[in-house]
């Protein structure tokens, strides 16, 4: 109610901020200002994040925020531990689905009214990257970072192997695998986190649910042949086995070693493979797409806790942090932020400064309307608990195909009912 | 003749044992100070132009000094609590009293609770008693240990009656008693208590996750898990880090292993 | 005089020492924390390179970033002051030469003062 | 007079009586105030809610047995989990066996014996955490050198990726956790052996009993207490080496080395179903406990054997 009160208010503001705080501070001024954040293992950026925390409370004066910064594996445990004790922090990052089941356990703040208020703000992203925090048409995360799969290629390898450029299919994919794979070299790795390999489905077609996400729709002859294809090249060592077994480190480090031919990891690993890997560079490193330009995001967004005790401060932060933050966060981290404005700036200085980068990068901001491997499900650890175990064993050659398959669909089946 | 090769064979076997068992401690004290890229195959036994870089590394990533002082602190604290707790358990135990095998048994089950199952309500409890985020919150849960409850008992069971009983004519209280007459015959318990109760609070992982909000307040195992997530496998320091976090429960050990192994031969397992 | 025992027991006499060893190792710290970087600029004859810029960039996690700017003098010499890191990179820039190699230099502690003893190279020679 | 007496000293007696049971109390009270925050209760609470339907933020209600049915009927992942944790705890029994061996060689008046006893023992003090990544180290493909040993020795071409594989990734994970607990295992054997009085082995071999005799009618019967406290401490270690697998494997791959503490992690934190969780815990408490009762009657003594 109030709330909305307050985004009609807003509505007849002028978009500049200045005058938004000014105006904006009585309204605000009874609640105890307070804020809390809650990163997401970026604790190198301290000296930024402090600057934001320190600009914010030039503009809306008596704020004091809190940072706090917890390492990926642990924030669930630790904000939902939080939450059980009614004491979350206001403002709180997630990597991947994450937001959409705190959003679907209603832990956190529907944005909808206010992006609908605001218009500017709606207008500042990506509208495919926003999308990705949509759960039943509502949103609840704004872009913070963002990442999807493109496909890295070990040039001198291909150019052994005789290959012109990235392949275009998924047949000329397991036959450059083929073609690169040698003794103790392997033609293509993977990442198989968080439905980060759905790309070599989605390019033949797979889904796994019906657009309503009611019904499992990936038991097909042709997922099973697909999934027949990778198991074969996996056994023949064309596919490095880590695409199935590995996390992170496993996989990156592999490409790293400068002996397999292909990686499909989103943009971030590129920083770690530069780390261990010494031939990488602009000459050395190819940047494509999956074929059909298909892609799994894997993006950080930012969302506020609907237990917060004062969520339009909250909302500013957001703002401001989308914002004047993303640019200096995108320069920083050398990465894009889903805010347009800011990536195009950004953007530009990088290809002076970093060609490679700058590839990289750009890859994340085309095709944006192939992002595959995001549905927007309430329950989306639990769907992978589902499938992937039983897909693994398939591509693993631990049991054929058609059967996994099935189990699979069974197993989805019964995560759907139990919603 | 025979005994002698005997004899040669054990010093053998025990040996091998021993570097066996010391392997490990090697590779990550070489790989922390080594030069090269760790990654390189084949890895060299011998560490090429070591250095002592990545700790110097370690000290300044993260604030080491920082959570030292806050692992210390907390390990103090447990430290005290459990020697203090426990000795006070373990004399009442060693009384015979209406209930005592109730007492015995909740004890022991709750020995089978794994913590990582309780961390909610744990939490929730520490906030109630208003001591998130505070160094008494952090050890209150490691404040008594069964095993050391026994261990005493085990200690104080040891010590003739005769002596307690001439202490109670000469007046002595039963808390004096304890503390005057009890506690200095059982030093090995006590250094039992010391080594057991710092590994388990200089270790613990989770329960610091959960409640320390403020990170001027984090332990080093959370250092050491951050560290993880950032620089990954990519480098020694981490490694470097590693042995920085080991060397203190180490060196509390070798100090005080004479009292802690004959602590747990009075304790433990008597009868 | 004689020790009384408990001063002998090793509870003392370990922390003891290991306090003074420390004392005396922020003794030399303190003493050596001035932040001077200095050093020498040659090209690949080893004649030194007067005029080339040297930047000076320090350790944030895993990235360096540039912090300093300064110029060779007519010696090829350089002196950067008030560095505050541990982990730092050098590298020289001159018009005709191009870029050196990008030197990593590790300190002992913060601000340590340091003296390149091999000075950074360029490839090229001066005319 | 004497019925005076009498009954003065009764009434003494029974002061002392109250003194000593407040005094009792007083002791008991704080430890036990602990154990029932932090262990009772939580306990209790995972019971409660493993029979409802709760999550942070909502409204619990009464599920009655589903959470214990889809455990049991549906979730194969459970399945795995206990399978692989009972073969976490039967491993323990040979570590045990080994940790006698070694404490039959070091017990005596062998020379040094106290230098390899600190250096078996020193393992145990370790950051659990810390001893999984220096084992994730050790197990790696390039930089480890259990994979250069192997290939270096000719008994492997290609470098084995223990903690990738199906097949090694438990077995590896067990092996560092024994490594790490041998040391214990050895020194309360160790404590067991010395308190057992020499003239009994004397008597024997007077008698002329073989060694091997005196070793299973004498030093098996009464090391008895020690073994079964060794056997409970392996039952703890399937929950306690939770940081171990967390930071090797966490549970991976697939599920190959999922143990009932981590499954329940994961449940809670991962897919945020505490309910579910509750359940898990339940029943791994529920198999704890009767496996502690178990390895008891083994020891042929009662509960408060332990305390002894």
């Amino acid at each position: 109610m109030t709330k909305s009160k307050i985004s009609r208010r807003r509505l007849l503001k002028s978009g500049a901020v200045a005058a938004a705080a000014t105006l904006c501070t009585p309204a605000l001024g009874a609640a105890p200002q307070r804020l809390s954040f809650l990163t997401w293992n970026i604790i190198d950026q301290e000296p930024m994040i402090r600057g934001w925390i320190k600009r914010f409370g030039a503009r809306w004066p008596g704020v004091e925020i809190e940072w706090l910064d917890k390492k990926g594996p642990e924030i669930p445990a630790f904000y939902q531990t939080q939450l059980a004790a009614g004491t979350p922090p206001d403002v709180i990052n997630t990597q991947g689905a994450l937001g959409l089941e705190y959003a679907d356990q209603g832990a956190l703040l529907d944005l909808t009214p206010r992006l609908q208020a605001e218009a500017a703000v709606r207008e500042r992203f990506n509208p495919d990257y926003l999308a990705n925090w949509a759960l039943e048409g509502r949103n609840y995360m704004l872009p913070f970072y963002i990442t999807k799969t493109l496909l890295f290629y070990n040039k001198p390898m291909f150019l052994r192997a005789g290959l012109s450029g990235p392949p275009q299919s998924f047949a000329e994919l397991l036959a450059a695998a083929n073609e690169t794979t040698a003794e103790n070299a392997s033609g293509f790795l993977t990442l198989n986190f968080d439905w980060l390999y759905w790309p070599l489905y989605a390019m033949n077609g797979v889904e796994l649910l019906s657009k309503d996400l009611k019904t499992s729709t990936f038991n097909t002859a042709k997922a099973i042949e697909v999934t027949e294809r990778l198991a074969l090249a996996t056994a023949s060592g064309a596919i490095n086995k880590i695409s199935w077994t590995g996390r992170w480190v496993e996989p990156n480090g592999a490409f790293a070693g400068g002996n397999v031919g292909m990686l499909h990891a989103h943009s971030p690993a590129y920083f770690f493979i530069k780390g261990q890997g010494n031939w990488v560079g602009a000459d050395t490193l190819g940047v494509a797409h999956a074929p059909g330009g298909f892609a799994t995001p894997n993006s950080h967004g930012l969302g506020i806790s609907k237990a917060s005790k004062n969520p339009d401060l909250a909302w500013e932060f957001l703002k401001f942090v989308t914002d004047e933050g993303a640019q200096e966060l995108g320069v920083n981290r050398r990465l894009v932020t889903g805010n347009t404005a800011v990536d195009t700036k950004n953007m530009a200085a990088l290809e002076r400064d970093d060609p490679l980068v700058y590839a990289i990068l750009k890859t994340q901001l085309e095709h944006t309307d192939k992002m595959v491997g995001n549905w927007r499900l309430g329950n989306d650890s639990a769907m992978k608990e589902a499938f992937w175990p039983e897909l693994q064993s398939a591509l693993l050659g631990r049991r054929d195909a058609r059967s996994a398959l099935a189990e699979a669909e069974r197993k989805v089946a019964r995560q759907l009912k139990r919603g | 003749m025979r005994r002698r090769s005997l004899l040669l064979l054990r010093h053998a076997c025990l040996a091998m044992l021993s570097c066996a068992m010391l392997v490990p401690f090697y590779w990550v004290v070489k790989t922390a100070i080594t030069g090269e890229n760790i990654y390189a195959y084949p890895p060299r036994i011998l560490p090429q132009n070591p250095h002592l870089f990545n700790f110097v590394d370690v000290w300044y990533l993260i604030p080491f000094p920082r959570y030292l002082l806050n692992s210390l602190i907390v390990s103090a604290l447990v430290v005290a609590g459990n020697v203090v707790l426990n000795a006070m358990a373990g004399y009442a135990l060693t009384k015979n009293f209406a209930g005592k095998q109730a007492v015995l048994l909740l004890l022991l089950s709750s020995m089978l609770v794994p913590f990582q199952a309780t961390i909610i309500p744990a939490y929730l409890i520490t906030a109630r008693l208003g001591l998130l985020n505070s160094y008494l919150g952090l050890a209150l849960p490691l404040l008594s240990a069964i095993v050391c409850i026994f261990i005493f008992k085990a200690a104080f069971e040891a010590v003739p009656q005769s002596l307690i009983d001439a202490a109670r004519i000469d007046g002595l209280g039963e808390a004096r008693i304890v503390l005057l007459v009890l506690m200095p015959l059982s030093k090995a318990a006590v250094a039992t208590n010391v080594i057991l109760a710092f590994i388990w609070s200089w270790n613990a992982f989770l329960w610091p996750l959960i409640i320390t909000r403020d990170p001027s307040m984090q332990t080093l195992p959370l250092g050491l898990a951050r560290f993880l997530s950032y620089l990954e496998d990519t480098t020694g320091a981490l490694y470097a880090f590693a042995v920085m976090v080991l060397a203190p429960s180490i060196f509390v050990f070798l100090m005080a292993q004479k009292e802690f192994i004959r602590g747990l031969t009075s304790g433990a397992t008597k009868g | 005089m004689r020790l009384p025992d408990w001063a002998k027991s090793r509870w003392v006499v370990v922390p003891l020492s290991a306090a003074a060893c420390i004392a005396a190792w922020n003794g030399y710290v303190v003493l050596n924390a001035g932040g001077v970087v200095e050093g020498r600029v040659v090209d690949g004859a080893g004649r030194p390179v007067p005029g080339a810029t040297v930047i000076l960039l320090e350790r944030n996690f895993i990235t360096h970033n540039e912090r300093q700017r300064t110029t060779t003098d007519a010696a090829g010499r350089f002196r950067f002051t008030g560095n505050d890191n541990h982990s730092l990179q050098l590298e020289a820039e001159s018009a005709p030469l191009g870029r050196s190699d990008r030197r990593l230099v590790r300190l002992m502690f913060r601000a340590e003062n340091v003296t390149l003893a091999e000075p950074l190279r360029f490839a090229g020679r001066l005319p | 007079m004497a019925i005076a007496d009498s009954t003065r000293r009764l009434a003494w007696w029974q002061k002392q009586r109250t003194r000593e049971r407040a005094l009792i109390a007083a002791f008991l009270l704080p430890s036990l105030t602990i154990f029932v925050l932090y262990r009772l209760l939580p306990l209790l609470w995972n019971l409660v809610l493993s029979f409802q339907y709760w999550s942070p933020l909502k409204p619990a209600h009464w599920a009655g047995f589903d959470h214990y049915q889809e455990m049991l009927f549906y979730d194969d992942v459970f399945w795995q989990a206990l399978t692989n944790t009972l073969i976490f705890i039967a491993a323990s029994p040979f570590a045990i066996a080994f940790a006698l061996a070694i404490a039959l060689l070091v017990n005596s008046d062998l020379k040094g014996a106290a230098y390899y006893r600190s250096i078996v023992f020193l393992s145990y003090p370790l950051m659990t955490v810390a001893v999984g990544i220096i084992w994730r180290w050790m197990y790696d493909e390039r930089g480890g050198i259990i994979n250069y040993a192997l290939r270096e020795t000719g008994l492997i071409a290609a470098p084995i990726p223990f903690l990738q594989s199906f097949a090694w990734a438990l077995p590896s994970v067990i092996v560092a956790e024994i490594w790490q607990v041998l040391g214990f295992y050895m020194i309360i054997l160790l404590t067991g052996l010395q308190s057992i009085p020499a003239h009994l082995y004397e008597a024997a071999s007077i008698d002329g009993a073989p060694s091997g005799a005196q070793f299973r009618r004498i030093t098996l019967p009464l090391l008895r207490p020690s073994l079964f406290l060794c056997a409970v401490v392996g039952l703890l270690n399937s929950f306690t080496s939770f940081d171990l697998v967390y930071i090797m494997t966490n549970g991976g791959p697939g599920h190959a080395t999922e143990l009932l503490i981590t499954y329940v992690y994961k449940s809670g934190f991962g897919q945020s179903k505490f309910d579910y969780a509750a359940a898990l815990t339940v029943a791994q408490f529920a198999l704890l406990l009767a496996l502690a009762f178990g390895a008891n009657r083994a020891a042929g003594s009662n509960v408060g054997a332990l305390e002894r």
